[in-house]
């Protein structure tokens, strides 16, 4: 028990006649990267939504780092380390990269409305601190160069960097990525798979919902395949592979 | 750089009209102009909070006007319209400001709470109906209100504090002197509340209002607490367009039921657009140039009509109200100080 | 016979002026063709799909229909040309029921109704035993195949699919890929977008592989199944 | 108590016309339209700009009077009218707005403009006093312990045939059903065929005829004014918030709701003496149903995220 990150028990959740995600168990391994796989509409996104609990289950439980966090809002869920991305990725267009930045970084502490007023020195201190780590995390996104720009004005694979780099700022215990590859070129995408891999490294565990198989099975240490809102395998990238059900059900079988 | 210089000859060419116009009480017409214009610019830096940094529409200015206005009235010296009768004691004024002010703010609480977890427009609809709700219960509850007939004799705790420079200096140019007192102590707020709202604007919180501006969604995803957020901002606004309520009474001299009437929001709404939605000064510089447009749209009527009524002023003037509210939002939703990087267009 | 029903040239296309998705992409479909597109995601797939009918912007390059250029597209025009469209999401009109989405693929068209009905119930059993149940109330196969109806019904001579198997379970994607044949064979050109490559290569004539907004890859579906570059790239060693 | 359900059901019939009007506007173009108001006032200023005697008082700018023409020739022209008027607000406005991609907020803000606009040309053009339409006065009379008019009866049952026929029209004929099409999905619509833009302009046409009527009968059964529209267009939001906003049916029954409610409570006790107040709790109650079911009584809940 005292291994699981997070678990989750029959978890479900319906849209009128159709059942999104119905997921009897599910538990995180510390310390591994997890991809969860499946044709579209299979529920990985709404199982992301349930976990990070931006959507409310219908029933069924969840449990973060030995927490009861079924009912908890989903910010206060990211303060005890849950970070998350999007599909569609969700910068602050109006906002300066590095704003984008130091918004994700700075406490909440600092951003209560009398600190802010009266902005003591220690606020001062920290917002200078946060210049640092900022810079560290942009440098190692390549995106040091766009600092000061629009977010708006990046390329679609820069929003995917400046999305991660946001969630980097909270130090996060696990990460969930949705789909952290669609929309970008080959040659980001490798750099992309190493940060997520050197993340691991580092101690975040990674949880990602991705279509490139290549990239799911290079670089998980296990995967999960979920259909019509159930988990239909789940395995070391080997075992899923040659597993039957997805076979049929996901990467599909040539002969017609 | 540019469009500071397109305000400032804006702004020139509209004190030039004012003097030109009025060969005698050019003085007058300008404190009085300037003063409304004050009055109108502090509610639409209180609307700005709102919409230009956080991202809330909110129609129902007048009743966080009117609620700051009716408690400050409340709470010093003053006699209902109707029986004449003098309530003499009360509070001192600053202390009854502020509790106006918490007033205001406390009923951005009551109002945020249910509706800013809902979509945008129903915010909209639903602060336009709370300011009528306000209004409804002010005319009804005439013992408390003075209703139709309002609250008059009040203006003496903030007249007995002026001090003798301001009167004699007002006398010798023929302006009113209870006027000028009020503009100054408002053109004073604007400058105050301008200096603090900077402060905000660069600091942690202000930069975490935008980024709910932008994105709720990934602002919660950042452990942010949107919804806190939004009320807070919410409140403040609240708060600002209270005090500028109570400085409109001061300046009215009475309040009544009708002074808080949902127009009035849309007055200010078309001074911010003006002056430029998320820019700091722009409101109040939209505010100026907004009453310049109004006091020009009597001659307007003067020109359709032989002799206008009151009626027909009226008419003319929220003729080019409502145009004015369009003609921006349309063509220049930036407003005149406004940054374009930041226009609103593709607000959902 | 094998005149280009749809021909591309050149295409440039996006949501915003600026940023292209399609960077010049070239395509034809012949009659009674099924041609597939195939590509990792964010190639423009779908874009391309939306291009051709209209729905967003193009910034370069040429449509031909039956050898007429298209120019301003307009995508409830293209319907009376004979061009039918099955996006991947939101594909049927959830508050209306069975026969009143179909009822608006008819929309354009002032022919007969009862007979083309008919010819859609004939082909869809499971519509007409639901026909005045409300879309919504569908599951995800049924809906798809609500989605071919609507768009079969207006008698298009080209259909566009996107990802018709997203979401459905193999059984469902076995018997939609089984109309899809069906329709084929009954003289319609299929210009299909999938997910699901090896499937989609093994069933079309020929396919596109796109990459980037780009061509990648252009052949017979066999030959491309086989072919070692595009396995590497896109269909994985499995 | 029951005295009141007479005016109780006149006004819920007003409110409830002007709420399918406006909820399926807002459900086509996703368009909260703040002049919705303004639009109602036009029929009704329009029929008594038609049917007035040349020589009563009424302003119209001093220079023009009024027509005296027969009264129901009159109505149907301004509903005509209005259909004419919606029409070329959408295409001369909201048409351009929409291709160039205003955002719902922007657009909304315009409405207000809008809004204001309309509303004071009115005031500069019409009467400002309250004025009635020239048809003769008549008595209250118990119709089954209900206190009508004979006119008051016809107007309800006419305002009640109306509601079925909207019914009707958007079940079964191809217009309606293209509505409901496009308020579903407008790219799905123009990819089937239909040309979304025809079907707006139709629905903006439509539902400035019914807002039309609505003023019409506003004004039969109370007077015309030049800001009637704006009166009544936030009991008319919440009638339509009530139904739950995009449903034409919610709001047909949250309009009802809402004129019956306000009407009753007068009869309340502690209302007395709070006449003006009528109207307030009608509005908290619209706030109330949005903190407790914000998709409204019979709304869908993916509108309101």
């Amino acid at each position: 028990m005292s291994n699981n990150l997070l678990s989750v028990r029959s978890l479900k959740k319906r849209f009128g006649g159709l059942e999104a995600v119905n997921v009897d168990k599910f538990d995180l391994n510390k310390n591994e990267i997890t991809s969860l796989i499946g044709p579209n509409g299979a529920g990985k996104t709404t199982f992301f939504d349930l976990i990070t609990r931006f959507q409310n289950s219908d029933s069924g439980s969840i449990s973060f780092d030995g927490k009861n966090v079924t009912s908890l809002n989903s910010y206060k869920l990211a303060r005890l380390g849950m970070v998350r991305t999007f599909q569609l990725t969700r910068v602050f267009d109006r906002m300066s990269v590095y704003e984008n930045m130091q918004f994700a970084g700075s406490s909440i502490n600092n951003e209560g409305f009398l600190n802010s007023l009266i902005q003591s020195s220690s606020l001062k201190n920290q917002e200078k601190l946060l210049t640092e780590k900022i810079n560290e995390t942009l440098e190692l996104l390549n995106l040091s160069e766009m600092k000061n720009a629009y977010a708006r004005e990046l390329s679609g694979g820069q929003k995917k960097l400046l999305e991660l780099g946001r969630s980097l700022m909270k130090s996060p215990k696990i990460l969930l990525l949705d789909e952290p590859l669609a929309g970008v070129n080959p040659k980001l995408s490798e750099q992309l798979l190493e940060i997520i891999s050197n993340l691991n490294k580092n101690g975040i565990n990674i949880l990602m919902v991705e279509h490139n198989i290549d990239a799911v099975m290079k670089i998980s240490e296990r995967v999960v395949v979920m259909a019509e809102g159930k988990i239909i395998s789940d395995g070391k990238p080997d075992f899923v592979r040659s597993d039957k059900n997805v076979i049929e059900a996901y990467l599909g079988s040539s002969d017609e | 750089m540019k469009k500071y210089i397109i305000a400032f000859f804006l702004l020139a060419i509209s004190f030039m009209y004012i003097f030109l116009s009025n060969e005698t009480g050019g003085a007058r017409v300008f404190v009085n102009l300037m003063t409304f214009a004050g009055i109108y610019g502090l509610a639409a830096i209180g609307i700005n909070v709102h919409f230009g940094w956080t991202g809330l529409l909110n129609f129902g200015h007048a009743a966080f006007m009117g609620i700051g206005a009716y408690t400050t009235v409340l709470l010093i010296p003053h006699s209902l319209g109707r029986e004449g009768v003098v309530i003499s004691s009360g509070l001192p004024l600053p202390i009854a400001i502020l509790v106006g002010i918490v007033a205001a703010a406390l009923l951005g609480l009551l109002l945020g709470l249910p509706t800013l977890r809902l979509r945008g427009d129903y915010l909209a609809i639903v602060t336009i109906a709370a300011a009528e709700i306000f209004r409804l219960l002010v005319r009804d509850f005439e013992n408390l209100t003075g209703g139709v007939y309002g609250i008059i004799q009040f203006s003496d705790s903030l007249q007995n504090s002026r001090p003798d420079f301001i009167t004699r200096f007002s006398e010798s140019y023929d302006i009113s002197p209870a006027q000028f007192w009020v503009g100054m102590l408002t053109w004073i707020s604007i400058i105050v509340i301008l200096l603090i709202l900077s402060r905000l604007k660069k600091s942690p919180w202000g930069r975490a209002l935008r980024a709910v501006r932008e994105d709720e969604d990934a602002v919660r995803a950042l452990g942010k607490n949107a919804v806190l957020l939004k009320l807070q901002s919410f409140m403040l606004g609240a708060a600002i367009g209270g005090l500028s309520g109570i400085f409109l009474v001061f300046n009215y001299g009475t309040v009544q039921a009708s002074t808080f009437v949902p127009v009035l929001t849309f007055y200010v709404w078309a001074a911010l657009i003006l002056g430029g939605v998320g820019s700091l000064g722009g409101p109040a510089l939209g505010a100026v140039i907004f009453w310049v447009i109004i006091a020009s749209t009597d001659s307007i009527s003067r020109f359709l009509f032989e002799s206008p009524d009151g009626q027909q002023l009226a008419g003319v003037r929220f003729v080019i109200v409502g145009l004015l509210i369009m003609f921006f939002m349309i063509f220049r939703p930036s407003g005149i100080l406004g940054k374009k990087e930041e226009l609103l267009l593709d607000v959902k | 016979m094998n005149n280009p029903l749809i021909e591309v040239n050149g295409l440039a296309s996006g949501y915003v002026k600026g940023l292209n998705i399609l960077q010049g992409v070239d395509l034809v479909l012949k009659e009674n063709e099924v041609v597939s597109i195939i590509g990792p995601n964010g190639a423009g797939k779908s874009t391309l799909l939306k291009a051709i009918m209209g729905l967003i912007p193009i910034f370069g390059g040429k449509i031909y229909f039956k050898g007429n250029e298209l120019i301003e597209i307009k995508s409830h025009e293209l319907v009376q040309k004979g061009i039918a469209y099955v996006p991947q999401v939101s594909n049927v009109f959830q508050s209306l029921t069975i026969e009143e989405n179909l009822e608006m693929g008819l929309w354009s068209t002032k022919n007969e109704h009862s007979n083309l009905f008919k010819e859609i119930y004939s082909m869809f059993p499971i519509l007409k035993e639901k026909r005045k149940e409300r879309a919504g109330n569908l599951s995800g196969g049924q809906r798809q195949l609500l989605a071919l109806g609507r768009a079969l019904i207006s008698k298009p001579n080209v259909l566009l699919l996107d990802e018709p198997s997203a979401g459905l379970s193999p059984k469902a994607i076995n018997e939609v890929f089984q109309y899809i044949k069906s329709i084929n064979e009954s003289g319609v050109g299929i210009l299909l977008v999938e997910q699901n490559a090896k499937r989609a290569l093994s069933f079309c004539n020929r396919g596109y592989v796109l990459d980037q907004g780009r061509n990648a890859y252009t052949g017979l579906g066999k030959d491309l199944l086989k072919d070692k570059k595009v396995i590497d790239l896109y269909l994985g060693k499995l | 108590m029951l005295e009141q359900l007479g005016n109780g059901l006149l006004l819920g019939v007003i409110i409830a016309l002007g709420s399918v009007a406006l909820s399926l506007l807002y459900g086509v173009t996703r368009i909260v339209n703040f002049a919705h108001g303004e639009i109602i006032a036009f029929g009704a200023i329009m029929a008594l700009f038609f049917s007035s005697s040349p020589d009563s008082s009424l302003l119209y700018l001093d220079r023009f009077s009024p027509l005296g023409i027969n009264f129901l020739t009159s109505v149907i022209l301004s509903i005509l009218l209005c259909g004419v008027f919606g029409g070329l607000l959408e295409l001369c406005l909201f048409k351009p707005l929409r291709k160039n991609n205003f955002g719902n907020i922007a657009v909304l803000v315009v409405t207000i403009g809008l809004s204001i606009f309309l509303r004071h040309i009115y005031l500069l053009f019409a009467s400002a006093k309250p004025t009635s339409y020239i048809l003769e006065l008549q008595r209250r009379e118990d119709y089954f312990g209900v206190q009508l008019t004979p006119r008051n009866v016809q107007v309800l049952i006419i305002g009640f045939a109306v509601m079925v026929l909207v019914g009707i029209f958007l079940t079964y004929t191809r217009t309606g059903k293209a509505m409901r099409a496009v308020r579903d999905s407008s790219d799905l619509a123009s990819i089937s065929g239909i040309n979304s833009d025809y079907i707006i302009l139709v629905t903006w046409i439509f539902s400035s005829m019914l807002a039309g009527f609505t003023g019409i009968i506003q004004g039969v059964i109370n007077n015309v004014r030049w800001n009637m529209g704006f009166l009544i267009l936030l009991l008319i939001f919440a009638g339509t918030v009530l139904g739950g906003i995009g449903t034409s049916f919610g709001a047909m029954f949250g309009g009802f709701i809402i004129g019956i409610l306000v009407q009753l409570s007068v009869g309340l006790e502690f209302m007395d003496g709070h006449t003006e107040a009528k109207n307030a709790i009608a509005l908290a109650l619209m706030i109330i149903i949005l903190l407790v079911r914000p998709q409204g009584i019979f709304g869908n809940k993916d509108r309101i995220s």
